[in-house]
């Protein structure tokens, strides 16, 4: 669907990184982990496309006037990378967006008795909030979480208070063991692998080794993907990503935003 | 009293002149839950071609100043699986949809033209000239006037529905290239297609489209695009579907003054899915506070 | 270390390659105030004519999505009052200034030609082939392959100065134009000139602009430059100045690894009247941050 | 001069007309009236084009913290028309605008002695007020001020303040007398018309009215032009309007920018 959202707070929440909660419509409840939204940054045509961004959270407050009823929020929790991020983070409370979602096909939740190993690095922790809040309802959940400095390590906090067990893994050592969290999450699974399955987002880079490391111990794996997108709803065919019988002479592409952005990582093709 | 806002195209009653653009609207089907269609003059379907086609590896698009570039390469599902698994949609819905055709070969074109010509839920055929013509070196059909003259008239002998072609607007002469196709028996024309662009990525120093060009669409094309409708519809009788930028409902009547008699919503369906809709409504609107009884009177109503 | 930004262009050696463009500028004393004139490459003036020229009557200019039209009508003090009142201010700056001139028709191209030449203070000739040929039923010069060759190869033999030709990019094939005038005996290429573009009142259901149609310049016509620029370099031998909305250092570094050896500034001067210096401040700090110890090693270095 | 100016004021005097203030270099303090600036709406390619305004008025204000010297300000009046003005309606104190300025000619305030009639039509008013500061000072200073409504009188309280006898017509009599200012001023010369000179800035057609006044009568008269611009200084030819010698055949064109935007009347070409 698409509405008009009012923003409720943006605030830097480590350098670089802001997370800014808006009004949602009550559908929003109903939003599945690993769906996102795409956001009309301004009614300017620059930057002309809309920008897409994991939901990271949604929840209901109580607005500040007397006799209030709760009111459904949505969050997201975004990264200064470009123009129209930048333009984000100069936004105030009150401000409106306009907003398309949710979109796309979120997590697959899996089976109760498995335990949950959840992967993010850097932002790609942004849609992983939403999926452990529900994760932990019924299974146990582990988050590894890794970044290049501990700047890059976000919201561990709330992870932790969900009943999370983190597991942080920066490239300089400032937090957590130094090195990629892919080394994180295989020695954990060198402990124990029992039947858990992996719920990964992040660069593809890290994507690509999750998937190895599933592939190579037969977990399950889902991850959550990227793309240029125009649309968001499968009409401009920007956004595909090759699916796993993919070949020049036997295309295969799927949508990021309509068949994903959460895909098994086995109907993906993955680099070498 | 509410205007008239019908148009007639190529023998085609429109409720309106808002038309959606091929490539940014899907099948239809996609934007049911932002558009109500059957409040818009008619879509435009994604090109088709004989074969299903992959299309072109990512990143297929960019954004620009005030634009995008694409290079999705033509995928599509290909003939058979459209009437199988995508016409029986268009049945539902009571508004007039218009196939967009390409092919790399006359003989393609003519087939494809063939192949849509029988389906009943199809109430026109647009034909895409941007291609490259594989048999004659890869020279695109809509930038030589009588490759141009050869695949129309080739199409047209293969169809009694209303022939619409679609312009390229990488040409010197964007008149001469009408006439060619006027005079090769097109109902209409469309114009225009996505001019030839390129991004650069400094830090990786590539272009940022793995198809290195592609093509340039959205609200910057617009002057270019209108200059050529209004060219055009100086010297060429049929009537003219004006595209290329448009957002709003004063720009889509900027193009009927120009001299088109309905127009095409592209890119503005990416940023506001609901724009086709808004802009018919819109142009209503602006007939209704200026009292102008028929949106037909104001077709090439410039004053030069 | 500072980086060697000098590139040499038709064998005048430019301290940067940032120039400004023709019409842009003025005549170079406009701008003293916002640029210091010895940290940009080189300037180029507004384009001259034997006679002067009163140009086209008002609104001449119009915002666009991105860009702006203009339809200045060539407007100029002609070559006398050039030499008059302009080439004085020009003995002050020790920056080399490239004359931009036209024609009506070929004999005044050449006459053009050989009175600049004459002058000491222009340190190279920018022929603007974007004019129409009154002699030939109005074709504009730089539309026709052969056309251009004619006036390109008659403006050779009539100076010793460097010619650099600059290309109007309203043609189907842009490599062919360049490539006739190349072969004409250019020694560089300046591309592009603005595209054909129009605006419409919707409200007085007038043209914008007095003049109808105008030439589109500005960032909004980048991706179309950054295409051409690239396809023509390429193929052809001759340094490439490139232009068309740029606007960052960003951005011209883009055109140098399309295959530019130089970039004009052009619309972003209104905007940012120092553009011109920044950019070339800023290309150098890209340079010293990214290590690179010469510009010229980027002269199309884009990675295919 | 090109300078990064801060909002210290932006507020709506009358519908669709606002009034902001602006930190300003102190080169301002010599700005001549009727002279104007070039503002860079906001840092995005929309809109693309910087906008002119007149400068309304330059002073001085002594910022709120303690210890603060005098800093020099200017001032806008603008009418909020399209997406440029309507962009800066919606900025806020603290908000940086890019502005180059003071740019042009601005008007010759001509001899002591005589009496000056200010004639301004709506926003018209912006450049006059400044003109009127500086001409009270020495001369007996009437203005006419013109609208369709009374909504579109602006500033009046201002400029009685400097001792300006104001007389105000408005096309529908909401306010002052019903009728056009230029016949409310040519009323005022019929009862004296004596030695006085014209300053008027506002719709063309009033201009044009105004001239063939003062042309009439013999008295010199002053006009402020609007002409579209691209930059400002002379350099796009963009701006330029026919001068008195103008016609096809001996075309005559000036600047707007830089032989204006204040030309003496009689230089000028007018309509019929
Ligand atoms: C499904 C999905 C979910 C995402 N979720 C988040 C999130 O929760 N938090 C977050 O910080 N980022 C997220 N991203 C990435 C985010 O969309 C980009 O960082 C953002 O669009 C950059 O915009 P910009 O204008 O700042 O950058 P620019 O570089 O100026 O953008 C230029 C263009 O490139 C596109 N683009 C740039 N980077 C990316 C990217 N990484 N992925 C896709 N398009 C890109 C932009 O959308 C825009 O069209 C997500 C991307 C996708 C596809
Ligand atoms: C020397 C000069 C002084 C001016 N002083 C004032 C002033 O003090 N207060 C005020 O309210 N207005 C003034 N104007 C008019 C003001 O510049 C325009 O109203 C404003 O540019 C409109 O911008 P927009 O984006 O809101 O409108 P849009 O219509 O969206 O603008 C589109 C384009 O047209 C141009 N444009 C539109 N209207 C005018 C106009 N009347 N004159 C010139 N260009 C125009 C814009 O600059 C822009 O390039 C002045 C104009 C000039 C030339
Ligand atoms: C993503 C995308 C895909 C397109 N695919 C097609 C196509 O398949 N066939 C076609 O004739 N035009 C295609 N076009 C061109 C549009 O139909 C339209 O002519 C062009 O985008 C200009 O209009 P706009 O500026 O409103 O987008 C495509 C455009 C875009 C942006
Ligand atoms: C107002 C204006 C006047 C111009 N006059 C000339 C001219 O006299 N001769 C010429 O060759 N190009 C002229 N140009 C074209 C520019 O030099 C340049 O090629 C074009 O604007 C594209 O660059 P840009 O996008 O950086 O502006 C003019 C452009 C503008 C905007
Ligand atoms: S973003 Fe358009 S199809 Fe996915
Ligand atoms: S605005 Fe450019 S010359 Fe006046």
């Amino acid at each position: 669907m698409q509405f008009k959202s009012m923003i409720l707070a943006n605030a830097e929440v480590s350098p670089g990184y802001w997370r800014m909660r808006m009004t949602a419509p009550p559908e929003f409840a109903a939003a599945q982990p690993g769906q996102f939204v795409m956001v009309r940054v301004n009614s300017a045509i620059d930057p002309l496309l809309r920008r897409p961004f994991g939901i990271f959270d949604v929840g209901t407050y109580v607005p500040a006037h007397s006799g209030a009823q709760p009111q459904p929020y949505l969050e997201m929790l975004y990264r200064v990378v470009g123009k129209g991020t930048a333009m984000l983070s100069e936004l105030h409370e009150t401000d409106l967006l306009d907003i398309l979602g949710p979109l796309g096909k979120g997590f697959d939740l899996g089976p109760l008795e498995e335990e949950k190993l959840i992967v993010g690095g850097g932002v790609g922790l942004a849609p992983l909030y939403l999926l452990a809040k529900e994760l932990v309802r019924q299974s146990r959940v582990r988050l590894f979480a890794g970044g290049r400095t501990r700047d890059d390590i976000l919201c561990i906090t709330e992870f932790e208070r969900l009943g999370v067990e983190c597991y942080v893994a920066t490239e300089d050592g400032s937090l957590g063991e130094r090195g990629l969290v892919t080394e994180a999450l295989e020695k954990r699974l060198d402990l124990d692998a029992g039947n858990a399955s992996i719920f990964a987002c992040g660069p593809h880079g890290m994507l690509n080794a999750v998937a190895a490391i599933a592939a190579r111990r037969a977990l399950s794996c889902q991850v959550s993907l990227e793309g240029y997108m125009a649309c968001g709803m499968g009409a401009c065919l920007g956004c595909v990503t090759p699916g796993h019988h993919h070949s020049p002479e036997t295309p295969d592409y799927r949508c990021v935003c309509t068949d994903g952005p959460v895909f098994d990582s086995v109907d993906l093709k993955w680099g070498a | 009293m509410k205007p008239d806002m019908t148009v007639n195209i190529a023998g085609i009653a429109l409720r309106n002149p808002v038309m959606t653009a091929s490539g940014t609207f899907g099948y239809g089907a996609e934007f049911a839950q932002y558009v109500d269609l059957e409040k818009i003059g008619a879509f435009v379907t994604k090109g088709l071609s004989l074969q299903p086609r992959a299309g072109n590896p990512t990143p297929r698009i960019v954004e620009t100043p005030g634009g995008m570039l694409n290079a999705i390469g033509l995928q599509n599902v290909g003939i058979d699986a459209f009437i199988e698994k995508k016409v029986p949609f268009l049945r539902t819905v009571n508004t007039p949809a218009i196939a967009n055709f390409f092919g790399n070969t006359v003989d393609e074109y003519v087939e494809m033209a063939r192949r849509l010509d029988g389906i009943p839920e199809i109430a026109a055929l647009e034909v895409n000239i941007s291609c490259p013509n594989v048999k004659q070196g890869g020279i695109v059909f809509g930038t030589d006037a009588q490759c141009a003259f050869g695949v129309v008239a080739a199409c047209r002998e293969a169809t009694i529905k209303p022939l619409i072609v679609k312009l390229s607007p990488n040409v010197t002469d964007i008149v001469s290239m009408a006439r060619a196709c006027a005079d090769a028996g097109a109902d209409a024309l469309s114009l225009i297609n996505t001019l030839t662009g390129m991004a650069i990525d400094l830090n990786s120093r590539k272009p940022v489209l793995a198809n290195i060009t592609g093509g340039f669409s959205g609200p910057a094309i617009k002057p270019v695009a209108l200059r050529m409708v209004w060219q055009v519809a100086r010297v060429v009788k049929i009537p003219i579907i004006g595209i290329g930028g448009i957002m709003t409902a004063t720009d889509a009547l900027e193009f009927i003054l120009a001299g088109a008699t309905a127009i095409q919503v592209g890119t503005a369906s990416f940023i506001n899915p609901s724009a086709a809709q808004e802009i018919a409504e819109g142009m209503e609107a602006w007939l209704v506070n200026n009292g102008v009884a028929s949106v037909n009177s104001l077709i090439g109503a410039l004053e030069v």
